[in-house]
């Protein structure tokens, strides 16, 4: 790649959609799924469990389950189209260009080898250079990602570093073959909160310093609204809300975003007052009908709500949304919350 | 009262208990359906043996050796399998023989079950100085060759089918141990139990009330693997001489005599050793089919 | 590390000292050891004799030490048939069964280890479905009957191999076969066991997300941590076949370790019995240290401790 | 203290667990003090916070209060009365907990009904008929309708089991309520529905509710009175209004550094000086927290502060006892 203007688009996905075999035949865990993330910014995906956001996030790197499979219109990274990709294609992507950091760093390095053989193994499999140049890499990406002693440090097991430092490890993996994308899927919930608070500082940091497009998946909206510049909201497999994150915090518009933020403790002064509640629960892929997958919990539900699939409409550049309600009634309904 | 809002107005479903589902999958488990009915079919083969054998399996008769069976030339349906060397019937013997296989291989299962069950469960449960006297006994026995030492007590105890029994189960306790003791290590990290424990429960309660019923179908699973385990045993030192005594027909003793005609009359070697064979896949595949149905199930 | 090695080696101990009580016991439950040696006319005065020969007057305790001090100096005492010292003939009988067990266990582990992996890769494929079919078949087959099946097929009918005694390298393959069928089962399944699990690891979804080549996941990342537990099971099944061999011996006339405790069992020669037991018992638990000590080499978690 | 007139429902004093973690083969035994003198009055009524990290002992001291875990020195007394003289099932009457686990603190074997009935026929209380509808009437408390008693846990949501378990709970009507974690495995808006739940029945049932969190959003929402943990001793202790508003003991101020406010305009602040969690079974003398501390002094790698007030509330600071440093030099 020779190096691309700051507005660059890295990945592009038009409609995704990712289906799982089952007995009772194929169910669609996520539906039209559409985003973009540029050079130097960062895109959260933001849902409950079940939304879709990590089969999203594991359709993107090619890691589904043998059980799923893709759809899409387009998965474009960076000028090459991701899908019908062969395995080995994608392998040479994957890694390379596009790195991806998992939740628990407990149980993703593994746990016979060596932070240094494991740093080393991306590098050397992508073509980066020899054992030697994998070494000065890892070593210096250890450093910049706060490790002390980090050429000793090549020497130590997983289980001889504490959570914060393997998750800090595990950044550096994601660093060695200087990736133009990272897709972290909840990369601190496993972590302390005063772990989380600087790992994900130092996320942000490495990612201007480095210039890369990064996808952070969480169910946190005190995360989105720290790290993100683009948010997605995702319900039931379908994006029901999109738009920069000044403008999804300062005016959300679905009603489940609104819920959402409506939920968080600490929205409302300390005492007697009660949260706001999304009442029943997250339909099962099974459960899903027609319309809009947040009808049977909504407010402000409707009988139209329940016909046809509901399109995605622009309100403004970067926000959009799905709900049939006029968009005026639901800003009312948030300032009037 | 609390006015809490309701958690859920979506489902309007009925809730089925965990044996109707059990019930449910084992209509389409055709593994499981296979492995019940050969077992079935033994058992009944082993109850009814009296009624339904053509012949006295012990009545000898010189005239009538080694009579070819019924598909083979010169066979006749008075010996559907023909005799043996002493001209006794091998259909009758081979369905008294099923007796012999059953009552050892399930009793066998079930003294070694409970007494490697109640072992794990007390090291599980209880940890510490309790756990490290049953690792210890399971380490003892397991560095014993279990065969050598199974021939060793049949030449001292005799070859009865109770001590047979016995002597088999001392043989197999290990695996339900460990298996127990795995199992209730895992429950005992379960909340539940911790919440068992703050209502009051006593150890009693907690072991037969919260943890058994939540390890019973892996003991139940192992238990079908040791029967047929035990089932192979009995043949082989049937079959060595050190095992059941003959007359009585054993299908390892069946095996054994029939080894010096094998050449000749090799149909009385494969039947038995058929006969074995497909009973202990059955018991493999029912125990499998058992775990498959009975497994807990997720909420999707 | 050093911890770890001194406190198996003390269990290990403990072990061979709590099955020398066992076997000692055990053979002095089959009633009167004097009475019987004397044979059946025996005078009164004879047993007496004979109870002082063989120490058998003395209590149970003094019996048992006395034997231990005597083992300990390598004096396993002398068979009461032949006169021979029980060491010498378990040397002269170990060499047939080690070539049989040792050649088991390596025909199951070539054969189950990559079925295995394997079958744990492509999960419900047909080969899948072949591996736990053989696994099946293995572990139901009684392994006397098949020996014999092995014997009137390939001895008798296709006459390609030898069928009995050890006078040539080819009379091992029928019986190293007949071994193997029993043990195979349990290491495929235990190792596509493992497969299973290490191949749903975070750290192998990671080894994918790094680029990694299949086999590079399969064997570098996947195997590498399933097979821990195989090493163990794979010591435990030497360990068994040296002591589980003498149906094999017997079916193929072999003069191993089990067909020499098979007759000393049935004529009552105690010292020979107990001693074959302490020697085998002894063998599984140098075998089971040994796979601890290969298991601590491969897994950091337990060498770093 | 302003608060003495009010009874106290549990009054724990100088209470410490230490676990052994086996010997060293050379050297000496190492051991974790997961509670280490940890003094704290719960009075009647009041909705109380224990907030901390992982590893800061907030866990053990709930087993220790539960009667799941033998306190290794200290006192504990509930309505006045040492807790060791009352028998299992009198505890059980007056403590009950919800875990943290939804999935995992029901036993999947029983049905529903089972599981919420199982204080009632432990403690053989009532017969079989008023089971029955103690189950109905504690169902309804927690706003699950009837039809749910004859389902199994696995048949539920995460939301719904958490509700089973506090019916289960609240069954014997106990006075004190321990929250072990209770939402952090749930998502958020059903995290709402939960503590909305625990909110109303505390108020409304009046019971004694410790409130065991890491999460402290959802601790300054939740609770009136907060107590600090850090590896196993309480550093600050107050009303959550004090202590959120104006935290004093350096670590409580890190925690809420920490806090990531779902506002854009607010940017993270990142706690500085930072050498991570230390090896709780070796701590560091004096103030733990004081590798972590950038206002740590030379009496605070020393010297263990004790927990004194300040004006509101009591901290475990060297910043704000004047003594201290004569004690050094004593």
């Amino acid at each position: 790649m020779t190096s691309s203007p700051a507005s660059e688009t890295v990945l592009d996905v038009k409609n995704l959609n990712v289906y799982i075999k089952t007995a009772v035949g194929p169910l669609q865990a996520t539906k039209d799924v559409s985003f973009q993330v540029r050079r130097g910014e960062t895109l959260a995906i933001v849902g409950e469990s079940g939304c879709g956001k990590t089969i999203t996030s594991l359709a993107l790197m090619g890691l589904l389950p043998k059980a799923a499979f893709v759809q899409a219109e387009s998965c474009n990274f960076a000028g090459t189209e991701l899908q019908g990709l062969t395995r080995s294609q994608l392998s040479r992507i994957r890694g390379k260009s596009m790195s991806m950091i998992f939740q628990d760093p407990m149980t993703s390095l593994n746990p016979v080898y060596t932070i240094g053989d494991q740093l080393a193994e991306v590098y050397v499999k992508h073509g980066m250079g020899n054992k030697r140049a994998a070494r000065e890499r890892a070593i210096m990406l250890l450093e910049r990602v706060g490790i002390k002693n980090a050429a000793e440090r090549l020497s130590y097991y997983p289980h001889q570093l504490s959570g914060g430092l393997r998750q800090r490890v595990v950044i550096a993996m994601a660093l060695m073959c200087g990736p133009q994308l990272i897709i972290a899927d909840e990369p601190t919930t496993a972590l302390d909160v005063t772990v989380q608070a600087r790992t994900l500082a130092l996320l942000g940091e490495l990612q201007r310093e480095f210039g890369l497009a990064l996808i952070l998946i969480t169910h946190d909206l005190g995360i989105v609204a720290s790290m993100a510049d683009r948010v997605a909201v995702m319900y039931a497999g379908c994006v029901v809300e999109a738009a920069t994150t000044e403008e999804l915090f300062r005016s959300p518009l679905h009603p489940y975003t609104q819920g959402l933020m409506r939920c968080i403790p600490g929205r409302h002064k300390a005492g007697d007052s009660h949260l706001h509640t999304i009442p029943g629960m997250v339909p099962s892929l099974v459960e899903i009908r027609p319309g809009c997958v947040f009808q049977n919990r909504c407010a402000m539900a409707i009988e139209r709500c329940g016909g046809s699939d509901i399109e995605l409409r622009d309100v403004e550049e970067a926000h959009s949304f799905r709900c049939i309600m006029p968009q005026a009634e639901l800003a009312s309904s948030w300032l009037h919350s | 009262m609390a006015s809490a809002p309701t958690a859920t107005n979506t489902q309007e479903m009925d809730y089925p208990s965990p044996w109707q589902n059990a019930w449910e999958r084992s209509k389409t488990h055709i593994g499981l359906q296979i492995g019940f009915s050969i077992v079935l079919l033994a058992a009944l083969a082993a109850i009814f043996a009296p009624l339904i054998a053509p012949a006295d399996p012990y009545a000898q008769s010189l005239t009538s050796r080694l009579l070819p069976a019924v598909w083979q030339p010169n066979g006749s349906w008075d010996h559907i399998l023909g005799t043996d060397a002493y001209g006794r019937d091998v259909l009758s013997r081979l369905l008294y023989g099923t007796q012999v296989t059953m009552i050892v291989g399930f009793g066998a299962a079930v003294v070694s079950g409970i007494v490697g069950s109640v072992l794990g469960i007390l090291g599980g449960y209880f940890g510490g100085k309790v756990d490290a006297v049953v690792i210890f006994l399971i380490n003892v026995k397991l560095a014993m060759p279990g065969v050598l030492i199974a021939l060793s007590l049949v030449s001292i105890f005799g070859g009865s089918l109770i001590s047979i029994t016995v002597i088999l189960a001392l043989l197999f306790w290990d695996r339900f141990a460990v298996v127990a003791r795995t199992a209730t290590q895992q429950v005992c990290a379960n909340e539940y139990i911790a919440a068992a424990e703050c209502v009051g429960a006593s150890r009693t309660w907690i072991i037969f009330r919260e943890i058994l019923p939540n390890i019973a179908n892996q003991i139940i699973i192992i238990g079908s693997l040791e029967m047929a385990i035990a089932i192979l045993v009995e043949a082989a030192l049937s079959f060595l001489g050190l095992g059941i005594q003959p007359p009585t027909p054993s299908w390892g003793i069946l095996v054994s005599e029939a080894r010096a005609f094998m050449f000749l009359k090799p149909h009385l070697i494969v039947i038995p050793g058929m006969a074995i064979f497909i009973l202990v896949i059955g018991i493999n595949l029912l125990g499998d089919g058992i775990r498959d149905v009975t497994a807990p199930q997720g909420r999707n | 590390m050093l911890k770890y090695i001194i406190k198996r080696l003390a269990i290990a101990i403990l072990v061979i000292i709590a099955v020398s009580v066992i076997s000692f016991a055990l053979l002095r439950l089959s009633g009167n050891l004097a009475q019987s040696l004397a044979g059946e006319g025996a005078t009164q005065q004879q047993i007496a004799e004979i109870e002082k020969l063989y120490g058998l007057d003395k209590p149970l305790v003094s019996q048992y030490m006395d034997w231990v001090v005597k083992v300990l100096q390598g004096d396993m005492g002398r068979s009461l048939f032949t006169n021979e010292p029980v060491f010498r003939m378990i040397v002269d009988h170990i060499g047939v069964t080690a070539i049989i067990a040792s050649l088991a266990l390596t025909l199951a582990i070539v054969i189950a280890i990559p079925l295995g992996v394997f079958a744990g890769v492509y999960k419900n494929s047909w080969l899948d479905r072949l591996a736990l079919g053989t696994a099946v078949f293995g572990s139901a087959i009684p392994n006397f009957w098949f020996a014999l099946v092995l014997i009137y097929v390939f001895g008798v009918q296709l006459r390609m191999l030898p069928i009995s005694g050890n006078a040539t390298w080819q009379h091992y393959i029928l019986p190293a076969i007949t071994l193997a069928t029993g043990v195979m089962p349990q290491i495929m399944r235990l190792t596509r066991a493992g497969m299973l699990d290490t191949l749903d690891a975070e750290y192998v979804k990671m080894a994918w997300a790094k680029g990694l080549n299949p086999m590079t996941v399969f064997f570098k990342h996947a195997l590498r941590n399933a097979i821990l537990p195989v090493v163990a099971l794979s010591a435990v099944s030497l360990g068994f076949l040296l002591g589980g061999s003498v149906i094999v011996e017997a079916v193929f006339a072999l003069n191993g370790i089990g067909s020499l405790a098979y007759h000393a069992i049935k004529q009552a020669d105690f010292p020979v019995v107990q001693s074959i037991l302490l020697f085998l018992s002894c063998i599984y638990v140098v075998l089971t240290f040994l796979a601890d000590l290969i298991n601590a080499r491969l897994d950091p978690r337990i060498r770093l401790r | 203290m302003e608060q003495n007139n009010q009874k106290a429902a549990l009054q724990v004093r100088d209470l410490s667990v230490t676990f052994s973690l086996g010997k060293k083969l050379f050297g000496p035994s190492s051991k974790l003090h997961a509670v280490n003198g940890v003094s704290l009055d719960v009075f009647r009524g009041e909705f109380l916070s224990i907030v901390g990290e992982s590893g800061c002992g907030k866990s053990t001291f709930a087993k220790v209060l539960l009667g799941l875990q033998k306190p290794t020195s200290g006192a504990i007394d509930l309505n006045g009365r040492p807790l060791a003289s009352y028998s299992r099932l009198e505890i059980a009457r007056q403590i009950q907990p919800v875990f943290q686990d939804p999935y995992s603190s029901l036993n999947p074997r029983k049905s529903v009904a089972a599981n919420v009935a199982l204080p009632l026929i432990v403690g053989k209380g009532e017969g079989s008929a008023d089971i029955r509808g103690s189950v109905q009437k504690a169902l309804d408390l927690v706003g699950l309708s009837r039809k749910h008693a004859g389902a199994y846990p696995n048949q539920l949501s995460g939301g719904q089991r958490q509700r089973v378990a506090i019916a289960r709970a609240l069954i014997t009507r106990p006075g004190i309520l321990i929250c072990d974690e209770p939402t952090s495995a749930l998502d958020v808006s059903v995290q709402a529905q939960i503590l909305n739940l625990l909110q109303n029945l505390g108020r409304e049932l009046n019971i004694t509710c410790i409130f065991i969190s890491h999460d402290l959003s959802v601790v300054k929402h939740m609770s009136k009175r907060v107590a600090v943990m850090y590896l196993g001793r309480i550093v600050e202790l107050g009303a959550a209004e004090d202590v959120f508003n104006r935290p004093r003991h350096p670590y409580t101020k890190m925690l809420i550094g920490s806090i990531l406010p779902a506002d854009p305009g607010k940017k993270l602040s990142i706690p500085t000086n930072d050498g991570g969690f230390p090896d709780p079974t070796n701590p560091p003398p004096g103030c733990h927290f004081s590798p972590r501390c950038d206002q740590a002094m030379e009496v605070c790698s020393k010297v263990k502060p004790d927990l004194l007030r300040d004006e509101a509330v009591e901290v475990a600071c060297h910043l704000y006892s004047g003594t201290s440093t004569q004690r050094l030099a004593s």
